[in-house]
C-alpha cells in the first residue's frame, strides 16, 4: 500500500472517480493549470482538459449555484471553495437550493453535488483563512456534512461523497494537508457516510471528536496510556451533519465519561449537538459532567502566533483535558 | 405577408399562443376569486405579462430545451405542457400537484418530465442554476439549451450578476429573459435601476443584449428565437428584457394602491398585450368573434373541470412529511 | 396601558428610537411608501421620510452591507429583511463583516447595526416563508440575537437592540404580528439583551424555549396546572445567542426535569447548545433526560394545511411533552 | 505647460507621488526578502500598481475622503498617512500594528483616524461598505466622498454588482476603482469577464464608466478627481478602471510560472509605471540623479529603521485573545 498525505489522497480520490464516471467534473477558482493554491487538483487539469477541470470566474455563490444546475442535468459536480470561509458567499445557493431541491420537488430534482473547502487553523491563516464554518450548515436537513480526519479516510469518504446522490459538503483540515500520511489501499476502498468510526477502544473515558483533532485526541490518547495506563475510547465522527445517534449514544454509554472536542468556537458548535444528543438518550449512564473542549468564542483566530497558539485547540491542551476528566 | 408568417410562425401556431396565454389569463383570474373565497391561500400573478411567456416559450425548442421559469410564468409553463389541472392541484397543494406535491406554493414550478428546473421563492438563485444547464449541456455536446426568466427587481441580486458573467466567459447556450414589469411589489424600476434598459448590463457581460416590447408576442418570439439560434450556434448567451406591466397587485396579499394610482394601471390595462393580440388576430381573420366565445368557452369549461378536480383531490399524508429528505 | 400587537409594539420602538437619536435610519425592501409587506414600518416613512425610510433595490447583501458601511459611518442603520429566509444571500457580510469587524480592527471599528427579519412558520408560508434561521448564526462570536416572545418584550428588546453598540439580529415571529396583543408601558423601557427571563416560576419541571413558542408554553402551562396541578419554570431565553448561562443552569437546577422547546428543526438547533450547557454545568443535578421538543429534520416547513401542522410545534404539542416529563 | 500642472498638480506633489510609489515598491520588495529569510510568514504584493494608487489616493481630500482600500493598496496608504513603520508593525503581526493589533494578514487595512474602513479577507465586501458611507455623507450632508479599490477578478462577485447598484439608483458620492492587473492568481482576464473593458459594467448601472492606464499617473489622478467633483456635486458614483500589471505572484504563497510565462511578465516589467514616472520627472527636471540617490537611500533608512523597530516590537498578549468582540 502506498503511502499518501492527506491531500494526496483528495487528489487521488478524485483522479479515481474522474476516470470512472465521464459526469464527473471539478470547477473553482485556480483549478485548473495552477491545481488548485493548495494542489489539490494537480494534474488533473492535464489529464482530463480544461472542460472537465473548470477555472470559474470569482464568484462563490456562482460556483454553487453553476454546480447546482449541472447536477439537477445529471452531471456530477465536485465544486471547490478555495477556503471554507470564502463558502459564505455561496449559503443562499447551499442552503436554500441544493438542501432543499429534492425535498421541495417532491423526490423529482436531485442534486448530487460536493462541495470540497479547506478548513481550519494552525498555519498563519488569521481571520479569514482559519475558520471551521461547518455549525454554519450542521442544521439543514439534506445537506451532509463530512470531515475527514485521515488520508484513507479522506479517499473513502471522498469517493462516497462524490458517488452520494445528495449534496455533501466536504471539509478537509489544510493542516492536515501535508500533515499527516498513512497508507492508503489501492484497490477501491468507499467509506459509507453518516457512520462514524471507532478509532479506539477503551474502558475509562470517551471522546469524540472529528477532522484534524482525531489525530490530535488518538496522538494524546497514546501518550495517556503509556504515561497512565489511562484507556481512551475515541470515536472519530466523520459526518458531522447528520449525526451517528447510534454510535454517539454507544461509544458515551461505554465509558460514562464524556469528553467532546471541536476545533471551533464553543458555543453553537457540532460538539452541542452531540452533547444534547447524550444528554437526551443516555443521562443515567453518565458518571461525569460531558466536557467539551473547543475555540474560544472569539470571531475567529488571529494572525499573531501568540493569538493563535492562545486560541487553537492543540494536542496538549487535549491531553490535559482527557486527564482531568480521567481522574475526575 | 403578414407579420407571423414572416418571422416563420404558422397560423396554427400563433392561434395556440392566444389559447395559452388567454388560458393563463382566464386561469390567473380564478385563482383571485378562489382567494378572495377562502378557497386558496394564495396566489402571485401573471396578468399583464402572458403574451411575452407563451411567446418566449414557443420560441424553444419545446421537449428538449430546459426552463427555469420565475413564479409569474403561467403562460411559460402553460406553453411547455403543464396543464391547468396541475396548476389547480397546486393551488390548492395537494399530493398530486406535480410540481412539488403540495409542498411549495403556488408560482414554484417545477417538472423533470417537462425539463423545467424546480424553482424556490428566494428570487433569481435559478440564473446560476440554468447557467449549469448550460454548461452541462455544452459539456455533453448536447443541441439544447437553457431558458431562465426572472423580474427586472431580481437582476439587482448578485445571483444574476454571477451566473449571467460565467455564462458569458463560457460562451454557454444560455437564455436569460427579464420580464420587466415596472414593480418589485411597491419598488418602481427608477428605485430599482439607474441603467436605462435592463439589456444595458449585457454589455458589462459581454453579451448580446435587447429590448422588446413585451405586449408585442412577435417581437419577443422573435427575440428569443435569434438568441437561442446564437446559444446552439455556439455563439453564448443572451439578455432579453421584455417590457410589460403587471396589472394586478404583487400577490393577493398585497395592497398596489398603497404605492401606485388607479390611474397608473388603468392606462397600462389599455395596452395589455392580450387585447391587441386578439385584434391581430381578427385583423387577420385568425379569430372570429364565435371562435372567440368558443374559445373563452372551452377554457371556462376546462378550468371549471380542474377546479373541481383538485378541490376534491386528497391532500398530502401528513406522513409523507419525512420523505424525500435524502435519496 | 396602551394594548399593542406584537406589530405595533415593534413600529413603536423603531418611531421612538427614530424620534429619540437621528442617526437611526431604516433600510430595505418595500419598507416605504408601503410601510413593509407586514407593515412594520407603517407611517414611519410619512413621518421621517425618504431619507430616513430607504426603500433599497432588492437585494439583501447590500442591504446588509451598505448598512454595514453606513453603521461604520457612526450612523444608527435598522435594515429590514423582508422575511428571514432570504437573509441568506446576506449570510456573507453578516458573518464576515458585522460580526467580525471590532475584533478584526483591535476594537478600531464597530457596527451598530440591526438587521429584523420575520421568521416562522403558521401561516401557509411553506418552504420559504417559515424558517427559522437563528442557528445558522449562533455559532458567530461578535453578533447577538434576539428573539422576542410577547409585544412587550419586542419593543423593550428592539430599542436595546438599537442602541447596542454591535451588531444584532432581530427575529420577530410573523404569526406573532397580530396573534399577541398586550398592554405595553408607554414610558420608556429597554430590555437588557443577553438576559433570560423567568417567565413563570414552578418547582415540577423546567421549560426553556423562545419566540411564539414562549407564548404557547405559558398557555399550556397554564392548562397543565389547572388540569393536573404540575408547576413549570418557564424560561424564556429572549438572547438566543449568546446565551444566558447562569439563567439556563439555575432554572435547569430548579426542578432537576428539563424540556427545551423551539420550532425550528431538532439537529443543530439553538436547543441544542442549551441542553449542552446543562449537561455540563449541572448534570447531577438532573432528574430526568434533558428532552428536546423542536420541528422534524426535514428542510422546511411545507405548504399543504396537512404537512405544515404535521410540521409545527404547537401548544398541544408543547403540553404533551410536559406532561410526560412531569410523569418522567 | 507640463502635463501634471495642466491637471493641477504641483511639483510638490508630483515628487511626493513618486516618492510615496517608490517606498511602497521598496517597502514590498523588502518584505519578499523578509518572508524568504522566514522573518514574516506572509505577504501580498503591490508591485506593478503603486503609481495608480498614490495617483488615486492624490485626487482624494485627505483627511477629509473616506477609503476603502483592498489588500494591495500599500500605495494608497501610505499616501493616506500609514506610515512604513505600521506596515512593518502589521507585517511581523506585532501588537501596536494599528491596522488590526495583529490579529489579520499583512493587507488588511483599516485606521479609524485615517477615515480608512477595515478590510477583510473575502473581497468584494467592502463595496457595499463605502456605498453605506456614502450613503451616509449624503444623509449627513457632509461634503465627503467615498473611494473603494478592488481587483478586476472582484468584479464578478454580487457584492460589486449589488453595491454598485445601489449607489447609482440613491446617486452617492462614490468612486468605485478596479485595479485591473491581469490576473486573479491564476485566472487570466479573458477567464473572469468576457466584456471588453471592467469599466463597461457601468452602463448596466446608469453610471460614468472609464478605463485608463494605470501605469500614468496623470491619467489616474485626473480621472479620480473628476469622479470625486462628480460625487461632490450629487452627480453619483463613478467606476474607474485603472489597467496596470501585478508583476509579482499572487501572493508569497504562489507560484507564478505554473500559469503565465516568465517572458509574458519580463515584457509587463519593461512597462512598469515607476520606470515612466521617474523619466517624466527627469526630462522635467524635478528629479536629479542625485536627488535620486538620496531619495533611495532616505527610503532605505526608513525601511529599516522600521524594520529594526517591528521586530523588535512586542507580540500581541495571549489575554488580549478574548477582547474586542463585543464592546
Ligand atoms: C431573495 C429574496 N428577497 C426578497 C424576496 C421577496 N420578494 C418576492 S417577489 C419580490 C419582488 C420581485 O420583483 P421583480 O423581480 O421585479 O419580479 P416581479 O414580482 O415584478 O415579477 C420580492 C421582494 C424574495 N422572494 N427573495
Ligand atoms: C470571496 C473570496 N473568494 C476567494 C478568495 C481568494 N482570493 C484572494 S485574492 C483572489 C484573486 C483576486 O483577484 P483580483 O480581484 O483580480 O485582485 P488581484 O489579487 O489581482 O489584485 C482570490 C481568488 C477571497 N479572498 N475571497
Ligand atoms: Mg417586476
Ligand atoms: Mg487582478
Amino acid at each position: 500500500m502506498p503511502v499518501l498525505s492527506y491531500i494526496e489522497a483528495i487528489t487521488a480520490a478524485m483522479d479515481e472517480e474522474m476516470e470512472r464516471d465521464d459526469r464527473v467534473f471539478i470547477l473553482g477558482e485556480d483549478v485548473g493549470k495552477r491545481g488548485g493554491v493548495f494542489r489539490a487538483t494537480d494534474g488533473l487539469y492535464n489529464k482530463y482538459g480544461a472542460e472537465r477541470v473548470i477555472d470559474t470566474p470569482l464568484a462563490e455563490s456562482a460556483i454553487a449555484g453553476v454546480g447546482i444546475g449541472a447536477a439537477m442535468y445529471g452531471l456530477i459536480p465536485i465544486a471547490e471553495m478555495q477556503f471554507a470561509d470564502f463558502i459564505l458567499p455561496a449559503v443562499n445557493q447551499i442552503i436554500s437550493e441544493a438542501a432543499k431541491l429534492r425535498y421541495r420537488s417532491n423526490n423529482d430534482w436531485s442534486c448530487p453535488i460536493t462541495i470540497r473547502a479547506p478548513y481550519g487553523g494552525g498555519i498563519h491563516g488569521a481571520l479569514y483563512h482559519s475558520q471551521s464554518v461547518e455549525a454554519i450548515f450542521a442544521n439543514q436537513p439534506g445537506l451532509k456534512i463530512v470531515m475527514p480526519s485521515s488520508p484513507r479516510e479522506a479517499k473513502g469518504l471522498l469517493k462516497a461523497a462524490i458517488r452520494d446522490p445528495d449534496p455533501v459538503l466536504f471539509f478537509e483540515h489544510k493542516r492536515a494537508y501535508r500533515l499527516l500520511k498513512e497508507e492508503v489501499p489501492i484497490e477501491e476502498e468507499v467509506i459509507e457516510i453518516g457512520k462514524a468510526n471507532q478509532v479506539r477502544a477503551g474502558d475509562d473515558i470517551t471522546v469524540i471528536t472529528y477532522g484534524l483533532c482525531v489525530h490530535f485526541a488518538k496522538e494524546a490518547a497514546q501518550q495517556l496510556n503509556d504515561e497512565h495506563g489511562i484507556e481512551v475510547e475515541l470515536l472519530d465522527l466523520r459526518t458531522v451533519y447528520p449525526l451517528d445517534q447510534q454510535a454517539i449514544v454507544h461509544a458515551a454509554k461505554k465509558t460514562g465519561k464524556v469528553l467532546l472536542i471541536t476545533e471551533d468556537n464553543k458555543e453553537g458548535s457540532i460538539i452541542s449537538e452531540v452533547s444534547a444528543i447524550i444528554g437526551e438518550q443516555c443521562l443515567f449512564d453518565l458518571d461525569a459532567p460531558i466536557k467539551r473542549l473547543a475555540g474560544p468564542d472569539v470571531p475567529a483566530m488571529p494572525y499573531a502566533s501568540s493569538l493563535e497558539k492562545a486560541f487553537i485547540v492543540n494536542q496538549d491542551k487535549i491531553k490535559q483535558a482527557m486527564l482531568e476528566l480521567a481522574q475526575f | 405577408m403578414t407579420k407571423h408568417k414572416e418571422i416563420g410562425l404558422s397560423d396554427q401556431a400563433v392561434v395556440d399562443m392566444y389559447r395559452i396565454a388567454l388560458t393563463a389569463r382566464r386561469l390567473d383570474e380564478r385563482m383571485w376569486l378562489l382567494n378572495r373565497a377562502g378557497k386558496i391561500p394564495f396566489l402571485v400573478s401573471c396578468q399583464g405579462q402572458e403574451v411575452q411567456q407563451v411567446a418566449a416559450a414557443f420560441a424553444l425548442e419545446r421537449g428538449k430545451d430546459y426552463t427555469a421559469p420565475y413564479y409569474r410564468d403561467v403562460g411559460v409553463v402553460l406553453a411547455l405542457g403543464m396543464s391547468v389541472q396541475d396548476l389547480m392541484l397546486q393551488a390548492y397543494a395537494k399530493a398530486e400537484d406535480p410540481n412539488s406535491g403540495g409542498r411549495q406554493m403556488p408560482g414554484h414550478f417545477g417538472s423533470k418530465k417537462l425539463k423545467m428546473l424546480s424553482g424556490s421563492s428566494p428570487v433569481t438563485t435559478q440564473v446560476p442554476h440554468a447557467v449549469g444547464i448550460g454548461l452541462a449541456c455544452k459539456m455533453r455536446g448536447e443541441d439544447a439549451i437553457s431558458f431562465v426568466t426572472l423580474g427586472e427587481g431580481s437582476t439587482n441580486q448578485g445571483d444574476f450578476h454571477e451566473g449571467a458573467n460565467f455564462a458569458a466567459v463560457h460562451k454557454l447556450p444560455v437564455i436569460i429573459m427579464v420580464e420587466n414589469n415596472q414593480y418589485a411589489i411597491s419598488i418602481s424600476l427608477k428605485q430599482q435601476v439607474a441603467c436605462e434598459k435592463i439589456s444595458d448590463r449585457a454589455v458589462g457581460y459581454g453579451m448580446v443584449g435587447e429590448t422588446v416590447d413585451g405586449n408585442d408576442p412577435f417581437a419577443v418570439y422573435q427575440a428569443i428565437k435569434t438568441a437561442s439560434q446564437r446559444a446552439r450556434n455556439g455563439e453564448g448567451p443572451s439578455l432579453v428584457e421584455a417590457i410589460s406591466y403587471r396589472l394586478t397587485p404583487h400577490s393577493s396579499d398585497d395592497d398596489d394602491l398603497t404605492y401606485r394610482t388607479a390611474e397608473e394601471v388603468r392606462e397600462a390595462k389599455a395596452k395589455d398585450g392580450l387585447l391587441s393580440f386578439k385584434k391581430y388576430l381578427k385583423e387577420n381573420n385568425l379569430l372570429s368573434d364565435k371562435k372567440e366565445e368558443e374559445l373563452e368557452a372551452a377554457i371556462k369549461k376546462e378550468i371549471d373541470l380542474a377546479n373541481e378536480y383538485a378541490e376534491a383531490a386528497p391532500s398530502p399524508d401528513p406522513d409523507t412529511l419525512y420523505q424525500g429528505v435524502y435519496q
